[in-house]
């Protein structure tokens, strides 16, 4: 499986979609989206940190694991980092797969395990920025 | 041996730096690092990380060189 | 909830992101590629044909009835028709909503009932183009 | 009154057309029509629609104007 995670402080900017193989049936792509809205507090976005080396490797982890189960043929994975305005992007994810339902499971199944185990959070306000 | 901590998020607040180095005794836990370091520090609210890890706050941290502070985590 | 329902004989333009509201916090999309093997046959694509004012009412009417149980804020689904090259895309789907659970299942629970009911057909030859 | 019959996929292959119009008696079923136009035609092989709804082989046709043969779909 192909695999690539970026981390990035500047606006995601999508990869043109290459196929590796002529058996790619299926590519899911999720964009996380900031919301004006979050626990009721209206914002103008959110500050993004992460101990980037270490949820590089867990996410690569987290992939191959997934894959054994939901076999696909590639992932690309883009997290931006800093202040993310409402309405733009923190995370993107594209899945390539040989048939839908591994490429939906993958990406469903990836979201749920990133957001409960890799290093990454964020913030209505920039801690640490001021240390 | 020197350890580096690193904290993340709201841990920097509570810590009031971002990564800083301590020494270590063999034998030493994570948790009686920031029992000496940190007395107030509630290690029930982060899981800690050696080496880029998860780790158990009573194993020891042994050859470990970067210990990491990791508060709830929300990405996406 | 905004939904475009579009069949095109030609390659598949993705329309332009754009965020209805500030509330969307997840955007996904899938792409159905045609792939080089079908049924263990080498193709050079496919053609696809469809009852088109049938489709566009039973996808009409499927999307509103997903929608009561996975709101969502918008689907756009493109469906290309006639030949259809390996490594080009058929069908083209983006559903955007608040949460990306909603977002995920609407998806998946979209084209299996498409894959079920909705009148659109592939085949590795032209037929009826004969007549 | 009239009634055209469209047919799609293989099914055009097998009804030699793409659509017809055919006449057709009041309390005429789907089934009955293809009976008299195509009396080898397999009905239990597809579905049968009328103006754009699936329906019954065996419901009358009664103010339908559009019958299409739908046999197993495949997009995507």
């Amino acid at each position: 499986m192909e695999v690539t995670i970026t981390f990035t402080q500047g606006v995601i900017v999508i990869p043109p979609l290459e196929l590796p193989t002529r058996e790619i049936g299926a590519v899911v792509e999720f964009y996380g989206i900031v919301r004006e809205l979050e626990n009721g507090r209206q914002l103008s976005g959110l500050h993004y940190t992460a101990y980037e080396s270490m949820a590089e490797n867990q996410l690569a982890r987290m992939f191959a694991e997934l894959q054994k189960a939901e076999p696909c043929i590639a992932v690309h994975f883009i997290h931006r980092l800093g202040f993310v305005p409402v309405g733009e992007a923190s995370l993107y994810i594209r899945v390539l797969a040989v048939h839908r339902g591994e490429a939906l499971r993958f990406l469903a199944a990836a979201i749920d395990r990133m957001k409960a185990d890799v290093p990454i959070w964020k913030s209505d306000r920039s801690e640490g920025h001021s240390l | 041996m020197p350890v580096k901590l690193l904290a993340f998020a709201h841990t920097r607040d509570v810590l009031g730096f971002q990564e800083r180095v301590f020494d270590c005794a063999p034998g030493d836990t994570p948790r009686a690092l920031l029992a000496r370091v940190a007395p107030t520090f509630d290690c029930a609210a982060c899981r800690i990380a050696i080496d880029g890890e998860y780790r158990d706050w009573d194993a020891p941290i042994g050859a470990g060189r970067e210990l990491a502070l990791i508060p709830p985590v929300s990405g996406g």
